[in-house]
């Protein structure tokens, strides 16, 4: 006999373990880290294995890869990305850049912490991080999917208004239409 | 009012870009009636950075400046100040030098391939090149410690000498991708259907090319035999028997036969270079970087990189920081105003192939 | 003692007069009394009629007789069916125009001309409709004025053209059998020499296939169909040009029906193979919806004319289907498109966009016609294309079937279009307040767009009058059957079958698919959408229309670099002396047309002798 | 009711979906097996699928693109129905006495159109241009695709399919017996899986996926489940017109199998065509080959 | 070393078309003369057209806030005779406007465009956006000597957490642990 708890869960179950082996990736390169992209994808170190393949647009994409640096003019287009995909989503931030603004900390021109602006599920530190550091990346981002703990959608869902407040400190002009959160 | 063609964005978020950046194009039909260009999305400010650091330290952030091929900024931004300081560097050193720039050419005509295939939606070649890329950035691992930045070369010389054995590797490395170019030739360069996209598409003219300042693969498919490393040789491409490709159909073909020339002539290159290295010292040492002071002058020198000419123009005040560092990357012509005259009337279809073809690199234009 | 026809056409008559009185006196009464006139005259037909109803009189000296064959009673039935609706449509959509008088005057004679040509049984009578509808179609082309100069006058020598070939035909037959009985001349006519059999054949097919707009003679009908009024194109496009096909159909089964003019049928089938892909091929380049409908009217024809050249049962029976579907879908598209110029005030299809979700209504009576038209099963038009293909196979025209079922396929090409250009694609602010069109004009379309869906699976209801109307043809005995379709090799489609399984499992699907995640399925704007991360600016245009179908039009602009339409044009230019003489004559003067009636007509009566006594 | 008929088809339906699903999975391995990767499992499509069906929000922009993946399962399973998926089988007997090749010619359009209305309704322009491409490039392919069955229904005076396998069991596949229209179907079938040279509809270098760009979530997984649908009908259809059908599920595995990998393998090697290209390369030598099999069928006959 | 006989025969004919025009050969192949920002177009043109210098290989700005000066630097090559002249011009940094040369060279728009945005300096009727690379930038152009890039991003954006006080990272780290900087390390330190 199995509880409707269980079965719950059991879908639960079987909803991650889908959603942690299919992951399609916002073709974006954001910053340099973008590189190291074709490497992982193509025939040496084959990220398709892991079920991780390109998504051509936001809206059939889960991941989106932050690869490196954010300049304030590609941050917009970031966030206008992100909120177009649909949930759950998730958000790997790339490379030193996006942990702490890297070498570029005292740049006019590029943010500092990523997850101030959009959440972030898995950072990979590295400049740059090598294809096995990406893929070891996604390799926790699926534990944390498989766990549940990958709810970065979730909080930016809950936490509009701070995340918000903190972009448009930066995007000056804020023309963007209002998005499906 | 409402324009009558469509706009069409092109990046920043597309497959189909090269880099970061964005080509918004009005389309009519499949025909491209204007096409503008939109960089910035990549900018750092390096040129302000560098400003704020002292010689050394701007060293390391250089060669970020153009990812895909590294080693020209290096090899730029180290002889601009060696020219400045007059600085007379070892001989073993520019064979270095010359090893890392080749290797790294190599490596980003790998690249193209498979950017270029990819455009045209032959993936197979870009599977197989990309990952073969890898082979030439475990050289470099082992040479200089860095996959994709390497900050190899620096002022007075090279960082570090060739490991024991790895002479042998690159020489080994270098006959497994000659075998595998005859493979991509011929799935790409025999194939009909690819020949029917390159033919006649994306075509400069030739005395558009000289006016306009292209540069690279570009300039020489047009007929002109320009390259600096025979019009202005640094380190020791004097020295060296090799030659470019030059082709006259000025289209996408004629750019892809070049590159599949220059491709070949670069392994003969690292051939050459592992045959008739020099012993001795690799590296004149520098003072205290913390302290090192260039005299006051200033210096604009030039790298053949994959994609064409690449400049630095460097001044320095006589402090221990750059006054200013002006970097021309060669997708700073292509990037912008040859890329926007280019695309008006070409088919859509074709718009990613043009783009790869011209070898656009965003990073360089904005920095 | 009245007579049931003659009362048809004096009702039809007196509506006309009556509302051209009422549209002086006011807008309203006018409307009121062009509805209850088209009703009536409607009703009588269908209800009021005794069978067989017959009117025979002189005159000058020919014997005339007017009365429904069982074969005209199909086009009369379809005449009567689409022109009340059409004219309901008109109230509201030419609400507000001038001259509105005048306009249902020459509407309501134009359906009494066609009335008149399916119920008569000689040829003089059959020309004078002829004439009358030619002529009152005539003024409404140029009602509203717009490129007369172009439009009108093509029209005008076309028709002229095809009037005196007719006239030239009827003559002769006259000459050769004595009488001008229609039914005299099918008698009789076997009995004539050979090639006056021909030449006369061909007269009068010259004559009638330039009213169904075949090619090389469609050069009028572009222009015609894209000016006139939407809610006569409606009529024009979907039962005018019937009368054609009515001619065409008793020509080639009647007259030309011995072994000796296969020739001719095979010329006709390829001439209407061909209208079919290049009226295709034009539609899918126009950028202006009515146009596109002008040039998909054309082909869509084509396939009747290859229906009724070839001339088998199955053919047969295949044309007059997609003769009467092509009514339904076409009047409901133009009066579709009718709405939407009502509406937004243009049919541009670069233009107007994303009227989806301001005129569902209308958008779903285009789609339902765009599915018969593109004879996507499980709707109607499906069925009349299956027979002709079959009818096709089985009378090995190998090739005739490729060239229309590319053109066929090609269909889908200008269909798709016409549906995205104007309902889909980008909702745009300027077309904010657009409003569904008023009811007049949607009930129409909604009863067409029924009438449509019932006959894909059950198209055995136009089957049971069609294949009375054959008996007349010839064709005893035709099979038919509610909804299921036999070939001639025994294979066969069963529509029950197909309707029944596509509805259950669009069911299914839409049950699963609205239900999943219902609470986190949102509608977005359109302007939401993945514009590679970038916003774009409110110039800045993101419906693509422009050169829409532009590497098709590159692949096969080997065959349209020479068009007809140029060619004329050429030609045109070279006799331009003459077009300026003929523009004198034809000045767009209602009077000047009655005045030149009259004089044609009385030089016919002057010199009959001389002309039909030779 | 007949209850065994709704079984019947459910269980063809599912059986279609698995197959075309692991075909797909199988065609990502060969591609990856040639480029030097290991590739995903071939079970991967599932997964994907299911990862779809399980996204927790979907927009859409309209009713015609809620609709428009809805359509085209419709046409799917329809084009399914109707086509005999095993010889005198009890078992998936579905609807297929009820059609024949001309119904399922028009059939096989009609999912189309429906993802195309949905496509056009998103008002993203790269969907409107990937129609435009797709729809284009389907007349191009519909020539030789036309003559090569027109030839056979000719030849054999047969327009269903149950007639033209019950033919092949007494004179041999038609792939031999009408060796040229079989020339000209096969090329046509190519283009009709749009997979590499003909997938310019999907050009992920200037229209990022072309018409599916705004779909995601539920809408992306129903396309990808009536698109492996599709894929299996298709392939079925092909076998069963010049293969002679298939007497158990096995044989038409493996024939459906060796078809399926003929566009992939020819995929792999190839870079796209322009649409006119694409356009001119059918009218061109398969359209001869769809000629010179007509002429042949019509030399048969008479 | 060669003659350089081709370096001088360009300096020499330089100058002695232009009176405003001095130079200097630097080094093989490296020719560096100053104007007059006025004669500009004229001087390029005239290396251009009857000098060959038919490649625009660079052009670039520096601030000299000093002397409250931006200097102009046009940077040309000659493919027939493989010489580098660069051209140099100085003009008042309060008023920075000179003469555009885009008309001569199409491919100094791009370098113009980015020189306006990233120093301020106008010139004189350049088509294209005003924005080039930067996006609603509302303080002073980015490149100038006064902006401190430093203030700007720590007031915009996040600071990197141990980067507050600008420590020497060695410290930080040998503080932490409680090790001495050794006296190799010393020497490099940066104070």
């Amino acid at each position: 006999m199995i509880e409707k708890k269980d079965s719950l869960a059991i879908g639960e179950y079987i909803k991650n373990f889908a959603r942690k082996h299919s992951l399609f990736v916002l073709a974006y390169g954001t910053g340099c880290g973008a590189i190291e992209i074709p490497p992982t994808m193509t025939s040496r170190y084959d990220a398709e294995r892991f079920g991780i393949r390109g998504a051509a647009t936001p809206r059939q994409a889960d991941v989106l890869l932050i690869t490196g640096y954010l300049a304030t003019k590609t941050l917009k287009r970031v966030i206008r990305v992100y909120e177009q995909m649909q949930d759950p989503k998730y958000v790997i931030g790339f490379g030193s850049c996006t942990i702490n603004g890297g070498m570029y900390w005292d740049s006019y021109n590029t943010i500092n912490s990523l997850d101030k602006y959009i959440p972030v599920d898995v950072f990979i530190n590295g400049c740059m991080p090598r294809p096995e550091a990406v893929i070891s990346g996604f390799v926790k981002l699926q534990e944390y999917i498989q766990e549940g703990k990958a709810d970065g959608w979730r909080k930016y869902q809950n936490n509009i208004e701070e995340y918000r407040e903190n972009q448009k400190r930066i995007i000056k002009n804020w023309r963007m239409p209002d998005y499906n959160l | 009012m409402r324009e009558k063609t469509t706009t069409l964005y092109l990046g920043p978020q597309h497959p189909g870009i090269t880099g970061n950046m964005m080509v918004k194009l009005q389309v009519a039909g499949d025909t491209i009636a204007k096409a503008t260009t939109e960089v910035g999305y990549l900018h750092r400010g390096f040129e302000k950075l560098m400003e704020r650091r002292n010689w050394l330290q701007s060293f390391t952030i250089v060669c970020r400046i153009c990812v895909p091929e590294p080693d020209p900024n290096e090899e730029n931004f180290s002889r601009a100040v060696e020219e400045i300081e007059g600085r007379i560097i070892p001989e073993r050193a520019k064979w270095l030098r010359v090893l890392t720039l080749e290797l790294g050419r190599i490596a980003s005509y790998l690249l193209w391939y498979g950017g270029q295939n990819g455009s045209a939606g032959l993936y197979t070649v870009g599977q197989w090149s990309v990952g073969d890329r890898n082979y030439i950035l475990d050289l470099f691992e082992e040479l200089t410690g860095g996959r994709v930045y390497h900050m190899y070369i620096w002022p007075g010389g090279v960082r570090r000498d060739m490991p024991e054995g790895f002479r042998d590797k690159v020489l080994s490395t270098m006959d497994y991708l000659e075998k595998r170019l005859d493979d991509y030739d011929k799935l790409m360069f025999d194939n009909a259907i690819f020949q029917k996209r390159a033919q006649g598409v994306g075509i400069i003219n030739k005395e558009k090319a000289i006016e306009w300042g292209v540069v690279g693969p570009p300039l020489r498919a047009c007929g002109i035999a320009s390259d600096v490393r025979k019009d202005d040789p640094y380190e020791i491409y004097d020295q060296l028997d090799f030659e470019i490709g030059l082709e006259h159909g000025s289209d996408v073909w004629a750019r892809a036969l070049v590159r599949r020339k220059e491709i070949r002539e670069s392994i003969k290159i690292v051939r050459q270079v592992m045959d008739k290295i020099p012993e001795g010292e690799f590296y004149n040492k520098i003072p205290n970087p913390m302290k090192w002071k260039i005299p006051a002058g200033e210096a604009y020198v030039k790298t053949e990189s994959a994609r064409g000419e690449f400049g630095y123009y460097v001044v320095s005040d006589g402090t221990d920081k750059p006054r200013r560092v002006h970097v021309k990357g060669p997708a700073y012509v292509h990037g912008v105003t040859l890329l926007e005259d280019m695309l008006v009337g070409a088919n859509l279809a074709d718009v990613s192939f043009i783009m790869n073809s011209l070898g656009t690199c965003p990073p360089e234009i904005e920095r | 003692m009245m007579n049931s026809l003659f009362l048809l056409l004096f009702i039809l008559f007196g509506s006309a007069i009556l509302s051209y009185i009422g549209h002086r006196i006011s807008e309203t009464l006018g409307n009121i009394i062009v509805v209850v006139g088209a009703f009536s005259a409607s009703i009588w037909f269908f209800v009021g009629f005794e069978t067989p109803a017959e009117f025979s009189y002189k005159i000058a000296d020919f014997d005339a007789l007017w009365s429904f064959s069982s074969y005209s009673w199909i086009f009369a039935a379809l005449v009567s069916i689409l022109s009340p609706l059409a004219l309901l449509y008109s109230t509201s959509y030419m609400k507000g125009k001038e001259r509105l008088g005048t306009f249902y005057f020459n509407f309501f004679l134009s359906i009494l001309g066609m009335i008149g040509i399916t119920m008569s049984q000689d040829f003089i009578s059959l020309f004078i409709f002829w004439e009358i509808m030619t002529w009152s179609s005539y003024l409404i082309v140029i009602y509203l004025g717009k490129d007369v100069e172009k439009v009108g006058i093509k029209y005008m020598i076309f028709s002229a053209i095809g009037a005196y070939a007719l006239l030239m035909g009827i003559v002769l037959i006259n000459r050769e059998v004595g009488s001008l009985l229609i039914e005299d001349a099918f008698a009789y006519f076997p009995q004539i020499q050979f090639s006056t059999q021909l030449l006369i054949g061909i007269l009068l097919l010259i004559g009638f296939s330039i009213k169904s707009a075949m090619m090389p003679l469609h050069v009028w009908a572009p222009g015609a169909y894209s000016n006139s009024p939407m809610s006569y194109t409606a009529v024009f496009s979907g039962a005018l040009s019937k009368m054609g096909i009515y001619g065409l159909g008793l020509v080639f089964i009647r007259l030309l029906s011995s072994g000796e003019f296969t020739l001719i049928n095979e010329i006709f089938a390829w001439a209407g193979a061909i209208t079919t892909l290049m009226a295709t091929f034009y539609a899918i380049i126009q950028d202006d919806a009515k146009k596109l409908l002008a040039y998909s009217s054309i082909g869509q024809l084509g396939y009747i004319i290859v229906g009724v050249a070839i001339g088998t049962e199955l053919s047969i029976m295949a044309a007059i289907y997609l003769a009467i579907l092509h009514a339904a879908f076409k009047g409901n598209l133009f009066m579709a498109i009718g709405a939407v110029e009502k509406q937004t005030g243009s049919t541009d299809m670069t233009l107007v966009t994303g009227l989806i979700r301001k005129m569902p209504l209308t958008f779903f009576s285009t789609l339902v016609s765009i599915i018969a038209l593109a004879a996507v099963p499980p709707l109607g038009g499906f069925v009349g294309k299956w027979m002709l293909y079959q009818s096709l196979l089985a009378s090995e025209h190998f090739f005739l079937i490729i060239v229309i079922f590319t053109a066929s396929t090609a269909a889908f090409l200008y269909s798709f279009k016409i549906l995205y250009s104007l309902f889909l694609g980008q909702e745009e602010p300027e077309f904010k307040n657009i409003k569904e069109a008023p009811l007049p004009m949607l009930i129409p379309m909604i009863l067409l767009s029924l009438f449509l869906i019932v006959t894909g699976t059950f198209p055995g209801i136009l089957f049971e009058p069609i294949a009375n109307g054959m008996k007349y043809l010839g064709f005893n005995d035709v099979n038919w059957n509610m909804s299921l379709l036999v070939n001639a090799w025994g294979d066969e489609v069963n529509l029950q079958h197909v309707s029944m399984y596509i509805g259950t499992i669009f069911i299914v699907a839409f049950i699963f698919i609205s239900l999943k995640n219902r609470k986190r399925t949102r509608y977005v704007t359109t302007k939401d959408i993945s514009t590679s991360g970038e916003i774009p600016l409110p110039h800045e245009n993101l419906s693509f229309k422009l050169n829409f179908y532009k590497p098709f039009e590159r692949a096969i602009s080997p065959v349209m670099k020479k068009t007809m339409d140029s060619i004329y044009d050429e030609i045109g230019n070279g006799l331009n002396a003459l077009f300026q003489f003929i523009r004198y004559i034809y000045s767009g003067n209602g009077q000047g047309y009655a005045l030149y009636v009259i004089i044609f007509f009385v030089l016919l009566l002057l010199l009959k002798n001389q002309i039909f006594g030779l | 009711m007949n209850w065994s008929l709704i079984l019947g088809i459910t269980i063809t339906i599912i059986t279609a979906f698995t197959v075309g699903m692991f075909y797909g999975g199988i065609s990502r391995k060969v591609t990856a097996r040639i480029q030097n990767r290991v590739g995903p499992p071939i079970w991967q499509n599932f997964l994907d699928v299911l990862k779809l069906y399980s996204k927790e929000s979907a927009i859409h922009h309209g009713w015609m693109q809620h609709l428009g993946p809805l359509w085209a399962i419709t046409a799917s399973t329809a084009t399914l129905m109707f086509v005999p998926i095993l010889n005198n089988g009890q078992f998936y007997q579905n609807l297929n006495f009820s059609g024949d090749l001309i119904f399922l010619m028009y059939m096989m359009v009609f999912g189309q159109l429906g993802m195309a209305l949905g496509a056009g309704q998103t008002g993203n322009p790269n969907s409107a241009i990937g129609v435009s491409r797709g729809l284009s490039q389907m007349v191009g392919y519909k020539v030789p695709w036309l003559l090569a069955l027109v030839a056979i229904m000719v030849q054999y005076k047969a327009t269903s399919i149950t007639g033209l396998i019950e033919l092949q069991n007494q004179i041999g596949w038609l792939m031999f017996a009408s060796p040229f229209a079989f020339i000209a179907g096969l090329l046509a079938f190519i283009g009709m899986m749009h997979y590499s040279p003909f997938d310019i509809v999907f050009a992920p270098s200037e229209l990022a996926s072309g018409p599916p760009s705004e779909f995601g979530g539920k809408y992306l997984g129903l396309m990808m489940t009536s698109g492996s649908i599709f894929t299996f009908a298709k392939l079925v259809l092909f076998v069963d017109v010049f293969l002679g059908g298939a007497s158990n599920i096995l044989e038409l595995l493996l024939k459906t199998f060796v078809i399926y990998m003929i566009p992939v393998i020819y995929g792999i090697v190839s870079p796209r065509y322009r649409t006119e290209q694409s356009i001119r390369y059918f009218w061109g030598w398969p359209t001869f080959f769809g000629v010179i099999g007509m002429l042949y069928a019509w030399y048969m006959i008479s | 070393m060669s003659e350089q006989i081709k370096e001088k025969e360009t300096l020499e004919a330089l100058t002695k078309t232009f009176e405003k025009v001095n130079g200097i050969v630097q080094r093989d192949k490296r020719v560096i003369v100053e104007t007059d920002a006025e004669i500009i177009p004229g001087v390029l043109l005239y290396a251009k057209e009857r000098l060959k210098f038919t490649h625009f290989s660079h052009m670039s700005c520096v601030d000299w806030i000093e002397n409250n000066q931006f200097e102009l630097v046009y940077i040309l090559w000659s493919p027939e005779d493989k010489i580098q002249l660069i051209i140099k011009c100085v003009i008042n940094r309060e008023k920075p406007i000179i003469q555009n040369i885009d008309n001569i060279w199409r491919q100094a728009n791009t370098y113009e465009r980015e020189i306006r945005e990233m120093f301020g300096v106008e010139f004189e009727g350049l088509i294209g956006a005003k924005e080039f690379i930067l996006e609603d930038w509302d303080d002073i152009p980015p490149m100038r000597k006064d902006f401190d890039t430093k203030e700007y991003s720590s007031k915009h954006f996040f600071d990197r957490p141990g980067r507050e006080d600008a420590k020497d990272v060695r410290t930080v780290i040998t503080e932490r642990s409680g090790e001495e900087i050794p006296d190799f390390a010393k020497k490099y330190s940066r104070d």
